[in-house]
């Protein structure tokens, strides 16, 4: 079919109080096809969106929507011209029924004597709507809140696509923000599924990703940012993750993007061992050994029970059976204050839930770790935080302005290089990484692996839960998969002989 | 691979079973405020006969709850939004006083009668409307803004007649007290009218929708472009509505226009609202919870009188009381955060 | 270290107020106070009298809670008292504490505060107890002032210079004498079953008054009380009362509702009309508000105790003028004439007419010359 | 990052706005009645302030981590009654016996809040109506006075120390005290970090408990020092002479700034807070506003100055 353009903006510039956001950026988006939008935090992928749903008005420069010139006031706004977004941190209401979140604030369409909503009728119509993204077995009556993150992924999608269909536009533009982040590989290649179909019936996507691969497998056309600026676009058949990255960062990417010369051989001291390991209703029969400096990896898909092992080792849950060493005494964790005594701290999944605490100042971020130690009796001197927290600004080069400043004016990468400082700073023996680099740009990505290398160095041993199977194969010195809540495989992982993924994969489906 | 995906499915299936379990818990702690409820009437019951009666359980404690009922079917709703209200006394009492000066009375000539009712709770309403502007415009906290409001509405209250209240004489109103259906005052009457509307307002419209959603997480409703300040304006109103509506039953039961009409009514009706178990940070709970609550809190009241607890203890009691069905009807889960 | 600067601001600001408002304090406390305030308003010692200053007199009337008719009848008298003087000289400052110690005891001050030594205050207090704060704080500012119904323990006027005096319709008493009159009146002389709402938990008056319900009580043993609870001031509540109660002993068992003040009462009467008691159930209560005489004279109301406002205020107030003039010594008088009982005026069908006359209709004429005609009977203080 | 230096700069000015709407109070009623700023009305304000002040002080931190305390009027009415009975008994010892029950009541609430997860509303509203009873049946239902002979326990506190009443230097030594803690102290870290965001606070090994219940009895504490503070004043103890504080004490640090919802917010401003609501009620009774008009102008009052002390810098920020 004939591709028209659907969607285009001219010279979009983005100014906030001062700082330039996004610097004249054009962009064209042909019906039917999929435009990826890679670059890294920071680079202005987000603010580009949110002036597309009209979260926020451009500075300068014009949109275009079908033809006509378009310059939303809100979402709505954009849903009536025919553009929906799914946003990165899931946008439904917990208590709310599927159908209620599906159809939130157009429940006019279903009123019924004066005020009242026709919910039946709602149910009817959602159950449609859900069965055309092919999640038909989703009951519209179920409370979003009982939903696993998949269905909910769906319901967005679901949600976005009836509030576009509002707009009368023939063909549609669909902005998918990070979509697969939460979602497991089945999950993944499901979504996609969707998305191929939507783009079969002439409708245009906007894809943001960090996996390059994942943007390259689904996407026809890529643009690449760069600090708010449009680097170029390149059509995906002729590019590869090499020229991506380079396109991205600036320079080329190498064979040791994951520092694996730096990758030391652990002690043999044992500092954490664990037997029989149980929690009801997540895992089972759990047994390993961390040795000091060693980097401990744990893959297996969402629900294979790893985040539970975690949470369980921090003392964030109580196991139901089998016990933790160590160095030869048992440990039954009360709080993650408890594991902390025991030198066991994490750098949690969910950085801006659990990780970060947003309007506190850096520098009070990185010492609540380890408060006891750097008070003088109970005197906290504020000399000492700034002088800590300098330390480890310019140690993990945090981009900020001060010790002073916010961390909810960090980026990503430099909130989570944050959070790495304050388990540090806590002077632990054993570090939990919770996908560590999650949401981080590849940018900082690299220096969060250097810095994991050198932590082992140091004789700090670390367990990794890898955003990635590679990554967290590369990472570790041994890897252990587990499925359904089992232990299916024990893997070494040395320096020059990482064992191949499809492999280690095989042992998680 | 054979051994352990045998084993999985029993990992699958102690998943499903602890979720199931925790369901039913679920399940459980929701009825604890009624079986509560139960347990009083039996109580008090079994220690005077006369609790027990059709006349004292009907006629007398659904006449109790009447004004209790409807000022609670008003915070409610600010509660569920996440926010709260602590004008009810000042908004009750100046209802009641304005109403006193609109209908025939004895203090000045006005005779609007049904008009002046009218004409009272649409003034209420305006009245929250202004309270619900200061909140979103202002970006006041509830708190601070209804405690205020409350001041203000009592100083009005006291302004309208300066110590010398006013007498009502207005058949019309008085009769909502002494002309009887079915054996209760007419005003009960409303109060459960009151509350249909409100059960109404929750389950069938999407303001109701709107007020969880905003309880639940005030940024997505923004997101998904819901104008979320024109829905806290109308539930302040809302609100402003039932204080007005159960100022105006206060004056008929009072036969008198004053500030008394609405003292002691802010912590009870909060308790009512609280224990039928709506949560204080929103999003969870209802009017029927509430119901539930209001005939706790009055059944208790009359019970303590009927049984002849000590007048002092009378209050301790209550607040024990409180606090373990909060204790019995709460899911504690390690990770969850309490404020 | 911002904060810890604002902080020292805001500290340097207050006592730099503290400062500039009184050059040149010294001596010790007590004295400098009182002599600041001279400076401040300039008033002469009372004695050489206040003509011949411009200065007005602040008349401080601290209350309960301004919504009782009762305070509001004792703010007419005092305002007809300064039209009888002139007006301009004077300055009614009204002010209720809504049942808080704490809050009259401020407003007590912050009137001092404002007028200096040109201030008297007439003062009923929340609790018995603030009598004694008070006591201290006017006489270290020189201030007269007057307490009514209730003096607190130890606290006796004639151990004062500026305690002028105490004055009581006699709670205790007069309300003994209405419970009795209306037992006699039961079907059955002296024989019933009554029941009691109090008013707010540990206050003071509510206290005396059930008190004197007791006295009665224990003369006439064969009138029983059923149950009595706090009504809290709060009429609702006393409704509630009324309508668990009805239920709990049956509307034939009670033979009266003994209310701790008049809105309690009129409160119950509305609920015994919903059910076509009224009348039947005899009901008391306190203060002779207008509306509870009304009451009394359409035979819904058995009777209440009204005290004399016009007296209390507008003689009391009289009295305490006179002191502040310097025409009258205090410390030279008996102590009968410093603790006194004023006329009680216990309100039954018997006597409702000529109150009305004289009251209600017409406004009673107040002899302000001859203020200690308000004396009925002195008050032996234990 | 401007966004963040804006913060900064907002911060300051909460503090500074409250100052100058107090100095503004200060002046306007000033001029309208010169005898306002008369010392010894100054003395009264001091002496006012000082139980409320104290009250606030203990609240402010609760109310930081997003909590909040129904309990302080009951427990300030129940210690001025423990204070008085026991003062002939025990003597000095009464002030330990007070200050103690204050923790204890504080304990109580602190468990019932993180051990039974009981939301803080409900379970000080319970502790509340608990001791007000208990308070009745501890007074034989009556205000009791403080025998005379027992007055010398508490006159210390009424006389003045220069300008400044000596119960009005406690309550600032108390604020002091609170905001070093604040400042300088590894709790205060953890009482902003809990309020800022509990769950982070967990992860990174903070005993949220622990210092709940800290936090708490702290407060206790706070409101029975109050407590006895009334019966300097009175020379009396009431069961409800508190009853009346429990929100103003709330709505006073939320007047000064400190966001209800937690992790924001100063010792600083809760003095300002109360200051600015004492001044006002002392204001109108001196410059002789009328007493049917006086809730109308406190209300009035109360909502300016809630405006203008607010931060609302961050327009993101949830106001509930």
């Amino acid at each position: 079919m004939e591709h028209t353009t659907i969607f285009s903006c001219k010279n979009i510039t983005k100014d906030f109080s001062g700082m330039r956001a996004l610097d004249s950026i054009d962009m064209d988006i042909k019906s039917g096809e999929i435009v990826g939008l890679i670059g890294e935090n920071g680079a202005g992928k987000s603010t580009l969106l949110k002036i597309i749903m009209g979260f926020q008005p451009a500075t300068s420069g014009e949109m275009y929507m079908n033809g006509e010139r378009f310059s939303p006031a809100g979402t709505r706004d954009a849903n009536y011209k025919g553009i929906g977004m799914v946003y990165q941190e899931q946008s439904l209401i917990t208590n709310l029924t599927v159908a209620q979140n599906i159809y939130f604030g157009f429940e006019k369409k279903f009123r019924q004597f004066g005020i009242g909503v026709n919910w039946k009728e709602m149910n009817e119509q959602a159950r449609r709507v859900l069965a055309e993204v092919g999640s038909g077995e989703i009951a519209p009556g179920k409370k979003a809140g009982e939903l696993n993150f998949a269905t909910r992924q769906m319901v967005e999608i679901a949600k976005v696509l009836n509030s576009v269909r509002l707009s009368n536009a023939d063909h549609y533009l669909i902005l998918l923000d990070e979509p697969t982040s939460l979602l497991n590989d089945n999950e993944i290649k499901l979504l996609f599924k969707q998305v191929q179909k939507l783009k079969e019936e002439g409708h245009s996507i906007v894809f943001v990703s960090h996996r390059l691969d994942e943007v390259l497998e689904l996407t026809d056309r890529i643009y690449v940012f760069k600090d708010g600026k449009g680097v170029g676009q390149v059509e995906t058949k002729k590019a590869d993750e090499a020229t991506l990255y380079e396109m991205m960062v600036g320079r080329s990417t190498s064979g040791e993007y994951f520092k694996i010369e730096k990758q030391k051989e652990p002690g043999d001291e044992i500092v954490l061992e664990v037997k029989d390991l149980a929690l009801k209703g997540a895992f089972k029969e759990v047994s390993f050994q961390l040795h000091k400096g060693e980097a401990f990896g744990i893959c297996g898909v969402v629900g294979s029970g790893k985040e539970e092992l975690c949470s369980v080792l921090i003392g964030d849950d109580k196991p139901t059976a089998g016990t933790i060493w160590q160095n030869g005494s048992q440990r039954k964790f009360s709080s993650p204050a408890d594991a902390l005594k025991h030198g066991i701290i994490t750098v949690p999944k969910e950085r801006r839930v659990e990780g970060i605490v947003e309007i506190r100042s850096i520098g009070d971020n990185i010492i609540i770790s380890n408060l006891d130690e750097i008070r003088q009796g109970c005197y906290l001197s504020p000399g000492k935080i700034k002088d800590i927290g300098e330390q480890w600004i310019d140690r993990l080069s945090i981009k900020c302005t001060g010790v002073d400043a916010l961390v909810q004016s960090l980026s990503g990468g430099n909130a989570q290089k944050v959070v790495f400082a304050r388990a540090l700073q806590s002077s632990c023996r054993i570090l939990i990484l919770n996908h560590p680099t999650r949401g981080v740009d590849v940018g900082a990505k690299e220096e969060i692996y250097t810095l994991i290398r050198e932590i082992t160095a140091q004789g700090i041993s670390v367990i990794v839960l890898g955003d990635t199977l590679d990554e967290c194969i590369a990472l570790s010195n041994t890897v252990m998969v587990m499925k359904d809540g089992f232990v299916t495989k024990i893997v070494d992982a040395p320096k020059y002989n990482k064992p191949d993924q499809v492999k280690v994969a095989q042992f998680m489906m | 691979m054979q051994n352990s995906s045998k084993e999985s499915i029993t990992i699958a299936e102690e998943f499903i079973r602890e979720t199931k379990k925790q369901e039913q818990r679920a399940i459980i702690m929701k009825l604890v405020p009624i079986v509560l409820l139960i347990a009083l009437i039996i109580i008090f019951g079994s220690i005077t006969p006369q609790f027990l009666t059709v006349s004292n359980l009907y006629s007398n404690i659904l006449e109790q709850l009447s004004i209790l009922l409807v000022t609670s079917m008003g915070t409610t709703f600010v509660i569920l939004m996440g926010g709260i209200d602590l004008s009810t006394e000042g908004m009750v009492g100046f209802a009641g006083c304005f109403v006193g000066l609109l209908v025939q009375n004895s203090a000045n000539d006005m005779n609007l009668g049904i008009l002046g009712i009218i004409i009272t709770i649409l003034f209420s309403a305006l009245i929250g409307a202004g309270i619900g502007l200061i909140h979103t415009k202002l970006r006041l906290p509830s708190f601070i803004i209804t405690f205020s409001a409350g001041y203000i509405a009592q100083g009005l209250g006291v302004l309208t007649y300066k110590g010398i209240p006013a007498a009502i004489l207005d058949e019309g109103i008085r009769n909502l007290y002494f002309h009887k259906i079915a054996g209760l005052p007419v005003l009960t009457w409303i109060a459960f009218v009151v509350f249909f509307i409100a059960l109404f307002l929750e389950k069938k419209t999407a303001f109701g929708r709107y007020v969880f959603a905003i309880g639940d997480n005030e940024k997505i409703p923004v997101m998904s472009g819901v104008n979320v300040n024109k829905v806290k304006i109308l539930v302040f109103v809302w609100t402003g509505i039932c204080f007005g509506i159960a100022g105006i039953m206060g004056a008929a039961k009072l036969g008198t226009s004053q500030i008394y009409i609405g003292q002691d009514l802010l912590f009870p009706t909060l308790t009512a609202v609280v224990v039928g178990g709506t949560s204080m940070s929103g999003g969870q709970g209802g009017v029927v919870n509430t119901l539930i609550g209001v005939l706790i809190v009055t059944v208790l009241q009359n019970g303590m009188v009927m049984a002849g607890v000590p007048n002092e203890l009378q209050k301790g009691v209550q607040g024990l009381i409180i606090i373990s069905v909060i204790v019995l009807s709460r899911r504690r889960s390690r990770k969850q955060i309490v404020k | 270290m911002k904060k810890l600067l604002s902080v020292s601001i805001a500290l340097i600001m207050v006592l730099m107020l503290a400062a500039c408002s009184n050059e040149g304090d010294s001596g010790t406390e007590k004295k400098s106070t009182s002599s600041e305030l001279t400076e401040s308003s300039e008033a002469p010692k009372p004695t050489e009298s206040a003509e011949s200053t411009d200065e007005k007199l602040v008349i401080g009337i601290s209350v309960r809670n301004i919504e009782n008719p009762y305070y509001v009848q004792i703010y007419d008298a005092v305002k007809q008292f300064t039209e009888y003087m002139g007006e301009e000289k004077f300055d009614i400052q009204f002010i209720a504490c809504d049942s808080s110690d704490d809050q009259q005891v401020s407003d007590v001050q912050a009137m001092i505060a404002r007028g200096g030594k040109n201030t008297v205050i007439y003062i009923d207090p929340n609790n018995a107890a603030v009598c004694s704060s008070v006591a201290k704080i006017c006489e270290e500012a020189g201030v007269y002032w007057c307490s009514v119904w209730s003096y607190a323990d130890g606290v006796y006027p004639y151990n004062f210079n500026y305690y002028a005096f105490h004055q009581t319709p006699g709670q205790v008493e007069s309300e003994k004498e209405l419970c009795l009159d209306m037992f006699s009146q039961f079907e059955e002389a002296n024989k019933g079953k009554i029941l009691a709402i109090k008013g707010l938990e540990g206050n003071t008056a509510s206290i005396d008054r059930f008190a004197g319900l007791n006295e009665a009580l224990k003369e006439a043993p064969d009138v029983e009380l059923l149950d009595s609870q706090n009504g809290d001031w709060n009429p609702q509540t006393a409704q509630t009362l009324t309508t668990t109660w009805l239920n709990k002993y049956g509307a034939d068992e009670i033979d009266a509702i003994w209310c701790a003040n008049d809105e309690m009462a009129l409160a119950v009467i509305e609920t015994l009309k919903s059910q076509g008691l009224n009348g039947k159930i005899k009901v008391t209560g306190f203060d002779g508000i207008t509306d509870a005489v009304n009451a009394i004279k359409s035979d819904d109301m058995f009777g209440t105790v009204g005290a004399n406002p016009w007296l209390e205020g507008g003689q009391g107030v009289a009295y305490l003028y006179a002191c502040w003039k310097g025409d009258l010594d205090v410390t030279s008088l008996s102590e009968g004439e410093r603790c006194f009982y004023t006329e009680p005026q216990i309100l039954t069908k018997e006597n409702i007419d000529d109150f009305i006359k004289d009251y209600i209709d017409n406004s009673p004429e107040i002899d302000f010359d001859n203020y200690m005609d308000m004396i009925y009977a002195p008050l032996e203080l234990e | 990052m401007m966004q963040l230096k804006n913060k900064v700069k907002i911060k300051v000015n909460s503090t500074i706005i409250g100052t100058i709407a107090l100095i503004l109070l200060v002046g306007i009623f000033g001029m309208v009645n010169s005898s306002f700023l008369a010392s010894n009305n100054i003395g009264n304000i001091l002496t006012d302030i000082s139980p409320l002040l104290t009250m606030a002080i203990g609240v402010t931190f609760i109310i930081m981590i997003g909590s909040t305390d129904l309990s302080i009027g009951a427990v300030c009415s129940m210690s001025s009654v423990l204070f008085v009975r026991y003062a002939e008994l025990l003597g000095p010892g009464a002030y330990l016996l007070v200050i103690v029950f204050g923790l204890f009541s504080g304990l109580i609430v602190g468990l019932l809040h993180t051990q039974f997860k009981v939301p803080s509303f409900i379970a000080s509203l319970g502790i509340m109506s608990v001791w007000q009873s208990l308070s009745l049946v501890f007074s034989n239902n009556g205000t009791i006075q403080l025998n005379p002979k027992q007055w010398y326990l508490t006159d210390w506190m009424g006389s003045k120390f220069g300008l400044l009443p000596i119960v009005f230097l406690i309550s600032i030594i108390v604020a002091m005290v609170y905001l070093f803690l604040q400042t300088r102290t590894s709790f205060g870290k953890k009482v902003f970090t809990i309020g800022a965001n509990e769950r982070s606070a967990v992860m990174s090994g903070i005993p949220c408990a622990r210092t709940k219940v800290l936090i708490f009895s702290l407060a206790g504490a706070c409101y029975a020092a109050a407590g006895i503070m009334f019966v300097t004043k009175l020379a009396s103890g009431s069961p409800n002479l508190g009853d009346d504080f429990t929100l103003l004490a709330i709505a006073a640090v939320a007047l000064g700034g400190t966001s209800l919802s937690g992790g924001r917010g100063s010792v600083i401003n809760t003095l300002i807070g109360v200051a600015i609501a004492m001044v006002i009620r002392n204001g109108m009774t001196v410059t002789g506003v009328d007493g049917f008009w006086q809730k109308i102008v406190f209300g009035s009052i109360i909502i300016i100055a809630a405006y203008m002390t607010t931060d609302r810098s961050n327009k993101e920020q949830v106001i509930k």
